[in-house]
């Protein structure tokens, strides 16, 4: 588990750190692109909506499989997104669960706070 | 910080792009792309030495492409495999004003 | 556990069943509406999305949470709405988030196709 | 099938629903909207009996706003518990051109 700066200045750095990560797993090239991004807008949201001051990233390698984990201190903010209000957006999660087999996002409550992200990326051909 | 390099370009008109774009250094981009979009007609962004792009880039690049509606387009020039990779899982090839150029 | 066809016109009939089930438990009207167009926007998803011919949901009451879940036998359709070309949408899976305490989706596979949604949601005060 | 029925209002120009809109019915308000919407103005949603609505309402409602934008508006008039809550999760009143009428 490594923690990071809640700010858009990490995620360069954390970038790197999954990709150290991904090559000690042997994992391929695309495989490691798809999670790097995926990992990289899960630290974007917590830097921009969390209000937390810092985030955790976690690595479980698996047989066939890595799950990833970022967690913040901050509250989940459910919101539902007008387009002609907001403007674009709305791209994280759904671009996450496109580059992943499974995200499953764990909001904490008021009296413990706390988001988790969890992606799971299989890493052999199915 | 992400090695990020924003030059303008005159001929074809627009910007080139090398490095890693995300949310830090979205708003340069942003800045140098606003006066563009601002006179309009076609703008190139070469992003063939553009390793990484999240999408606080796409945000920006659909902003900017509604501001040019009917007024002007966008060229992405030879995207690399990240840039590829976000181009299809978003199908970005749907927009009417953004050409991707391979 | 019952099955309805995914078909636009079950949807009334399953937020039926779904309050009949609330009243069962003697849970609030509010939780009750909350969890009924939680899983009327499953449903609706299921219909609209998973090209299944029917839809299942199951009902898990437990002490101080009620558990739903809405099983179809079609494909998840990952996918990024863009607002310019899609249209005004993708309001579904972020409503079933703000109605309830917890969604999971699980997508299944090419091999085993099948999206489940689980909704929890909380039946008292936190 | 859902109870929902559609009235057209002379004054205030507009509909009227009655029952529950969902998926199955929303082709049928938005047949009903779309000449209202041609001609502009403002349109009165009396929503007063609509027990419940689910987001397929709510993005035909958007479309029509969408429709209206610089040509006219449209008033929800009295919103029951139902309509009310999916109002406020989505935060519907930061639309300009929608008005919420208790
Ligand atoms: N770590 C987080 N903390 C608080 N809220 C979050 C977090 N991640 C996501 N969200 C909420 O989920 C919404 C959707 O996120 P996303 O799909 O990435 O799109 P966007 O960030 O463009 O809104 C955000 O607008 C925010 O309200
Ligand atoms: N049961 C399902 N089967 C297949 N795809 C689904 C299912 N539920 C949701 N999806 C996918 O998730 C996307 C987002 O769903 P949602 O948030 O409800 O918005 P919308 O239905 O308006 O697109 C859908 O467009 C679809 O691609």
């Amino acid at each position: 588990m490594r923690s990071f700066p809640a700010e858009a200045e990490s995620l360069a750095d954390i970038r790197e750190y999954v990709r150290g990560l991904a090559q000690i797993a042997r994992l391929p090239e695309r495989t490691t692109e798809d999670l790097v991004l995926a990992v990289s807008e899960a630290c974007a949201n917590a830097v921009v909506h969390s209000g937390s001051s810092s985030m955790q990233i976690a690595w479980r390698p698996g047989p066939d499989r890595v799950e990833i984990e970022v967690r913040d201190q901050g509250l989940f903010r459910n919101r539902v997104r007008l387009p002609t209000v907001d403007g674009p957006g709305g791209f994280g999660i759904p671009l996450m669960a496109a580059l992943t087999e499974e995200v499953v996002i764990e909001e904490g409550t008021r009296r413990r706070p706390g988001t988790t992200v969890r992606l799971t990326k299989r890493t052999e051909r199915p | 910080m992400v090695a990020l390099t924003v030059e303008a370009v005159e001929q074809p008109r627009g910007l080139r792009l090398t490095g890693e774009l995300d949310l830090a250094r979205v708003n340069e981009v942003d800045a140098a792309l606003k006066p563009l979009v601002a006179e309009g007609g076609e703008i190139t962004m070469d992003v063939e030495e553009l390793r990484f792009i999240d999408s606080s880039a796409i945000q920006l690049l659909i902003r900017a492409l509604q501001g040019l509606e009917g007024r002007g387009r966008i060229v992405l020039r030879r995207p690399g495999t990240g840039v590829k990779r976000l181009i299809d899982v978003m199908g970005l090839d749907r927009i009417e004003n953004l050409e991707i150029r391979e």
